[in-house]
């Protein structure tokens, strides 16, 4: 070794073992540059290799020429959670590559094209030019001039693969995925990929301690995003009528279900269809026939983000209280407002708990990954169905758009349940027929469906007071009793819809709820506090209306840390609102910026209070 | 002596619901009797029917007829999107919407107007009488310019015209009456029951508590004075050609509804307006409204617009039939879908 | 006397004192049949008699023909809340007059149209049969046939004037009063009046014990409906646009605002207006025209109830984060969704609170009289324009369509408060400007408006993410800054919105929260239980958000009582959800069927508790 | 050599606001350069406009001119209800409004047509490309029936007209242009800023990105080789009767504009399309309709009908610049009513 002093990075490098398979990588691009093929290509790859892997998306609310970030978290212990530093930076946006550097932790990677011929200032990270332009010349000589930008996204993946010995045959493998197995695109890719790799297998002397090492940890696992795998649920769930209306970050997924339900349920000869998916002209119109759909006895469900649940408000409490069965996917993104389109957030809790005027509250479910985006899918439509009543499925951006792990999901084992509804055969055996009726005492009546063919059949629905006959009434105590019963099937519907899930650890003080993509935080912080020494109980919330199980886990518990993505710590008051007698054990940690929250912030808030 | 029954060997009593709640003489009741008869007379199975509304006066007269249909009292204005639901997961059904031109002209607009562009199976009825008669007699989007009410004061606005709006929606049926003209009302309904896609009835329908003053418009004075039939309708179930033969050639056009039935229309307009002809309808509706004609009759018809299942590409069963074999994918789809999606298979 | 077993009634009213300005009177008509008129003269005429009287409508959602019911409250006690039981029976709808009859209090009266020959066959209650046709053949015989109901009415007005002895005069100025001295409407009713009047002079030998007399407790009171008091406030706000969409039981507000409008703010000769009214296509129409108004520097407000709000959700949304003032009027009534039109209700607390999605919470008042409904009318421009955001005065049907008296109505002694606005000087004397800054601390930024003569006077509101310039920004830290200010702001609010009022008694140990028009009830609650040896403290809130008063309120109190005209309690649980700490303390009393709140019902259920 | 200013002192470049993050290309971009420019040429006071939009790629082009006015990014589809506020409390103000053919034709055309009724003086341009580019190229109500996106599918409805829907509501100047046609998109500018009501400029502004394939009657293509120009439009800020003799008679017709300044039409249409005759605005656009042609200019302008402030009545001062006494009603009024309204004065 030379005596001559060494710079941080030597410093930090010196004598330091590998990393393997443990650090974030930070893409930075232009929006509409094409390099979404590029990421999830890699992201792909190193899944395959066994290796848990997670990829988000930071996009601006634009089509073209804003910067885009995308992040790709390698963890052999499998966490997904966003981090907050990145190790490896590929800087492929000019505009932003002085704030991308800056932040980039000491001891990280820059990649950059060679051409910008920036300063290289920074002496405790690694520098990796590559020579963009002349890469895909040389390798893609007839790309068209529109491409050129997409395919020299190219260039990074196969200097990374290079450096972080990612297997170039994933890579193969990868762009063969993505682009369906169509010869072109992927021959003209992978040629860029290869020389960006055997240029830097030749020319890049490796100065960094990450690498990816195979592992098995992804056997039998898949990737998708939320919003697939919720339109996925609900192909699987039977729907029969989507009406929608395009909102990000929303949209994918009624786009996902248009595809799996043209492929599953369109005859492929005659392109005769067992559904529907209508583009309403507002949100209004959307929720509207999803509503008529219901009311007559379809599934159906409409897909959105907060604008368009606020416009749905009137609706909402007109399904709430003429019993119609419906679901509404609630994709959430920053809000007030229209807020920050392209960020995510659980912002619209206590908003859809009371979504409409008078006394109302709704069913929520919290669906925290893909498999449960899934799960939700068709289980949302049995509790409508049979609590005939609106279900809020209230995934986000962080869920629908992000690239997400999960076991292989699981084939419904129960059929469908269409609910209490009565047949001519049922109506003319009971000689009578009145919809608002409380037989079972579980406050839910009976319905029948428009069509039935028995003279006693019939009902008006309808959003004003009325009788257990559904006929229009002022009574005062009509208008009680009907209260009364609705009030009585939120008590059914506490124990209906999925319970909360615990995981404990033993002789752990303080508890810790939270619901939805903030789990993939808790779940890390808890590892980080472990280490601290802080144990912790989890209870991990799927839907509202809270039930004893989550009561007696305050109960259990002095400090109850209730974490979640928004502002005002909306479930926190939920919680406290329902459980006053607890209310004083519950510490609201809520924290939103438009990102996914990362675990050391949890851990940090939870010191802090702990310590 | 039984009372008279039809081929469903119901009475036209059975046809009716809960007594009306509306003013005395107020021109929706009127309308709910043609309702009533024609259904009667069509011998029509409630339980095909479904009744459906906003809010407003108008609005609330599905509850009185056919009281064995199911129905749905919607939200002011929003009656348009609960019918593309309904008739869209059930093609079966035969909607009959009520409306009125506060929850239709104003409020309702934009969902009207994409309605009858996406040509939703519905008899879609306007009962127009320029007020909001619910809230107690505020001016409607259809109320005259100029008119003077004692409580709402002058209004100062033109009015919308609902069967333009239509037409420039693309409607495949519009058509135009009023509340006095009984047989009228009864002849277009039929045939707007039988039109496969959407068809909006305008009925003026006079509000006597708050504007049927006869300087206005919307008045019965007023219509029985000023009404110009456009046509002589008479509604065919089954085609009878010696019926048409009969009559003279060239005054008599008949247009055949997708269900087989015909609505024979006897020209009594001197420029003899062709409802197959849309530009003619444009104009003829323009021309009235600029020269405030009250033109009533078929306005325009066309019986080869897809509906909104036809351009879904549903499937002839409705979809709220089919069962869950039909509506789950089998456990093979899954296993391949995970497949594809997996990691290392 | 004689000594025939005596009937249940004379023995009530055997040696009874006679009961002087105590009842209450409900009278059953048929909607649409005018008898609106002789309801308010008498009303008019007992309180020009110097007594305490309140009059509540009981109306069907629709025009013509169904039952209606007005009830009169004659209390010499001063309590204007609604009373379970009634005394008198003005019986002019033959349809109900079976429960009408049924629910009569023992010892009470009866009026009813002869003609109708019905069975007497209470033996508890006094019946007085009324030759209705004949005496309105008879006074008025060229009445024009559709005014026959109408004037019919007024039998029972003579009637009652001579049974319970009003003074003759005062009916006559209260029809004087009623047509705006047009004579000849007052000549015909009044003639039916007094032949009525006549008539019972000399065949109705009284036989209860019912009577009033003059007393000097009305002395420079008003007697007026909350709409229209309300309307009166705005108007001397400054109001320069009203944009509105009719919906009962907000309607008459706007009524009453554009008559005030045109007498107050219109040029007499030119006909030129000082203000705006306009009758928007929807609500959603309706609140964008008053975000617009009040961005571009108007006083602006809407009027609606639920339905309406529940359209305005969006827009909320964005001028709670756009910071834009302007004032809604919630005239409540019966929800969920179209509910009772014509019944009254607390029942949009919670919905409105959160109204929109994302992190939203809005400033609310409570008026729970017309004094304050007058005072709320221009103090919320004030709030509106200083704090830059909604105010929502949260009226009910009870308040905003029923009689009430009030204090003559307070001139306002403060100059309008336009709030942070920054002129061209300003703009120039600063060299900058930047809309959404702190520079005060108390979260309000400086705004200016369009028109503004100075190159850097504009911006570009907005309810998209923004940074202080009013730039769209997707920074976190820029959302965070945002926010946190905007929770600065919410905190200012605490303490500029009206404070609540306590009223204490010795000793008390419990104290009772309530808002708006539910004071009625506690009034008369508090007096009933202090009967029963139970004391109490009372706040009453007049807005949201709560403050310091409230929580050292609840503090002093181990049981505090929030009494609300809902059926969730809802203002119950934003009071545990602010105050956790003190949630146990909190019992809520809530109860809505679709009338006023009455004592006898809250005293029950606190001596149930409290015994 | 300083830059070239107009009679304000001001340059081009100050009529400039943020760099458009607009894809490159796109329509909407130069129709903000027509703005800046006709901005510039007019010597606008900037602090006099307002600029106003909806939500769309569309609606945020208002950051982008003018950046020393005031503006307000409302919510999609709303920018009417905004517009109808902040004049009415501002009769000075000159309101500019950018929307898009999602944000007028879908979820806004109940207000944009309620705003076109009540004649709410806005310069009200929709940029028209026929689908939803913000949220990545979903079909608007104004595509083409037929037409094929690779991600959007087939569209199975036809497409509405923006400026048939503004005629029917009513309005007071509707023209439609292309964006690729920057003269006549100034000229159009320049008469609606005079126009004293709602002018609607449908503008057919091509998304590069979604919808610019040359079968698409809304790309730069077909909107060059199909655009039929109705009229030669030269805006005349001030009245000048020489330019107009010079004219063929017959061949020019001019507008008077509210301002005092002049529209001059040269005809270029064989039918001689005359813009003040209503009917013929309505046959002339529904026949461009039916026969799928793509008319550019003046369709229907009408100086005379009066403003929402006008049937307002409002006073000329625009409300905002009323002072407490003007406002607030002295105290005695107050008195006055109280005493009306008690008990025993
Ligand atoms: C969202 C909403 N806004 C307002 C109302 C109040 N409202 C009830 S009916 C009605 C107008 C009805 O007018 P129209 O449709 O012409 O019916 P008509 O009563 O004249 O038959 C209004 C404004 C409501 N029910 N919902
Ligand atoms: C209530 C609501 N629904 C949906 C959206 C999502 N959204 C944003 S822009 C847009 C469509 C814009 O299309 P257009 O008006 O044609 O503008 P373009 O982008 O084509 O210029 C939609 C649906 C929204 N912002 N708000
Ligand atoms: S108010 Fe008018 S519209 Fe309503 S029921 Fe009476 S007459 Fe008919
Ligand atoms: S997506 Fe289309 S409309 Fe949007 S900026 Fe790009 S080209 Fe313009
Ligand atoms: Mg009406
Ligand atoms: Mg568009």
């Amino acid at each position: 070794m030379s005596n001559v002093q060494s710079s941080p990075l030597e410093e930090l490098l010196d004598g330091q073992t590998p990393i393997v398979n443990d650090f974030q990588i930070m893409i930075a691009t232009v929006n509409g540059s094409g390099s979404q093929t590029a990421n999830t290509v890699l992201l792909r790859a190193m899944f395959r290799m066994g290796i848990p892997v997670s990829g988000k998306n930071i996009f601006p609310s634009n089509i073209q020429g804003l910067p885009t970030w995308y992040t790709i978290r390698v963890s052999k212990d499998g966490y997904i959670a966003r981090r907050e530093d990145y190790n490896i930076l590929v800087a492929m946006n000019r505009d932003t590559i002085g704030e991308d550097i800056k932040y980039l932790a000491p001891g990280g990677i820059c990649f950059y094209p060679e051409e910008w011929k920036i300063r290289e200032d920074r002496d405790d990270i690694v520098y990796y030019a590559m020579p963009v332009k002349a890469l895909v010349k040389e390798a893609a000589p007839d790309t068209p001039s529109k491409l050129v930008d997409y395919v020299a996204n190219m260039v990074y993946v196969g200097a990374m693969t290079t450096i972080l010995n990612i297997s170039l045959d994933e890579i193969a493998f990868g762009l063969d995925y993505h682009f369906g197995g169509k010869e072109k695109p992927i021959n003209m890719n992978m040629a860029v990929v290869r020389a960006a790799y055997e240029w830097a297998q030749d020319n890049l002397p490796k100065r960094d301690p990450f690498t990816v090492e195979p592992m098995d940890k992804t056997e039998g696992m898949l990737l998708l995003d939320g919003n697939s795998a919720g339109a996925l649920g609900s192909v699987f769930g039977g729907v029969q009528m989507i009406a929608w209306y395009p909102i990000t970050p929303s949209t994918s997924m009624v786009d996902a279900a248009r595809d799996y339900l043209s492929k599953l349920r369109q005859d492929p000869e005659t392109g005769q269809a067992t559904y529907a998916v209508v583009q309403a002209e507002d949100e209004i119109g959307a929720i509207g026939m999803v509503i008529g759909a219901g009311w007559a006895g379809a599934r159906a469900m409409t897909s959105t983000s907060g604008p368009g649940v606020s416009l749905m408000t009137e609706f909402a409490g007109l399904a709430y209280y003429a019993e119609v069965p419906a679901v509404i996917w609630n994709v959430q993104r920053m809000g007030p407002s229209t807020g920050l389109p392209t960020r995510t957030a659980q912002g619209d809790i206590l908003s859809t708990y009371f979504l409409g005027h008078g006394d109302t509250r709704h069913i929520m479910l919290f669906p925290r990954d893909v498999f449960e985006a899934f799960e939700c899918g068709w289980k949302a439509f049995d509790l409508a169905e049979r609590l005939q009543t609106l279900i809020f499925v209230m995934s986000d951006l962080e869920l629908g758009m992000n690239a997400w792990m999960s076991p292989p999901f699981e084939y419904p084992e129960v059929p469908m349940d269409r609910g209490k509804v009565l047949d001519a055969n049922a109506v003319e055996a009971a000689g009578r027929f009145a919809r608002y009726e409380d037989p079972d005492g579980d406050g839910i009546g009976y319905r029948t469906l428009p069509g039935t063919d028995h003279p006693l059949a019939g009902y008006f629905a309808r959003g004003t007071g009325h009788n257990p006959q559904a006929v229009y009434s002022e009574r005062p105590d009509d208008w009680v009793e009907n209260m009364e019963r609705l009030a009585r099937k939120f008590e059914t519907t506490r124990d209906m819809v999925p319970q909360p899930v615990i995981d404990t650890m033993d002789e752990a003080e303080i508890g810790i709820i939270a619901y939805g993509t903030t789990d993939a935080c808790v779940f890390e912080a808890r590892d980080q506090l472990l280490a601290e020494d802080v144990k912790t109980d989890y209870l991990r919330l799927r839907a509202l209306p809270l039930n004893d199980t989550t009561r007696s886990f305050i109960e259990q518990h002095d400090r109850v840390y209730v974490v979640e993505n928004n502002f005002d710590g909306q479930m926190a008051s939920i919680i406290q609102m329902e459980y006053p007698e607890l209310a004083t054990r519950i510490i609201s940690l809520a924290h939103s910026d438009g990102l996914p929250l990362a675990a050391t912030w949890l851990t940090g808030a939870v010191l802090e209070q702990e310590q | 002596m039984g009372a008279r029954v039809n081929s469903l060997n119901l009475s036209r009593n059975d046809y009716k619901a809960l007594p009306t709640t509306l003013c005395k003489g107020c021109g929706h009741n009127s309308i709910s009797n043609q309702i009533i008869a024609v259904a009667y007379e069509l011998s029509l199975n409630q339980h095909d029917v479904i009744k459906l509304s906003g809010i407003g006066c108008s609005s609330k007269s599905p509850a009185y007829f056919l009281g064995r249909s199911h129905g749905f009292n919607a939200l002011h204005g929003r009656m348009p999107a609960i019918a593309t639901g309904a008739t869209t997961v059930n093609r079966n059904l035969i909607a009959v919407g009520v409306s009125g031109d506060g929850d239709t002209g104003s409020i309702g607009l934009g969902q009207f107007k994409h309605m009858v562009r996406r040509n939703v199976p519905v008899v879609y009825i306007v009962e127009n009488n320029g007020v909001y008669g619910l809230t107690k007699g505020q001016f409607s989007a259809t109320a005259d310019m100029g008119q003077q009410l004692k409580y709402a004061g002058v209004n100062e606005l033109p009015p919308i015209d609902i069967c333009l709006e239509a037409l420039a929606a693309d409607a495949s049926f519009v058509a135009r009456s009023f509340a006095g003209d009984a047989k009228q009302v009864r002849e277009l309904l039929k045939a707007a029951i039988s039109h496969k896609g959407t068809a909006v009835l305008d009925i003026i329908s006079p509000c006597v508590t708050f504007n049927n003053h006869h300087t206005s418009t919307k008045s019965y004075d007023y219509g029985k004075e000023h009404q110009e039939v456009l046509q002589d309708l008479t509604y065919i179930p089954e085609y009878d050609p010696i019926l048409i033969e009969e009559q003279e050639p060239g005054q008599v056009q008949t247009v055949e509804l997708h269900d087989g039935s015909h609505l024979m229309l006897r020209k009594l307009d001197p420029e003899k307006h062709d409802p197959t002809d849309k530009l003619a309808a444009f104009r003829r509706l323009e021309e009235a409204r600029l020269d405030g004609q009250f033109i009533t009759g078929l306005i325009y018809v066309d019986e080869e617009r897809p509906t909104l299942a036809e351009t879904s590409h549903l499937i002839e069963t409705p979809l709220v039939h089919l069962a869950e074999d039909k509506l789950r994918p089998p456990r093979e789809a899954l296993e391949k879908i995970n497949n594809r999606l997996a990691c290392c298979d």
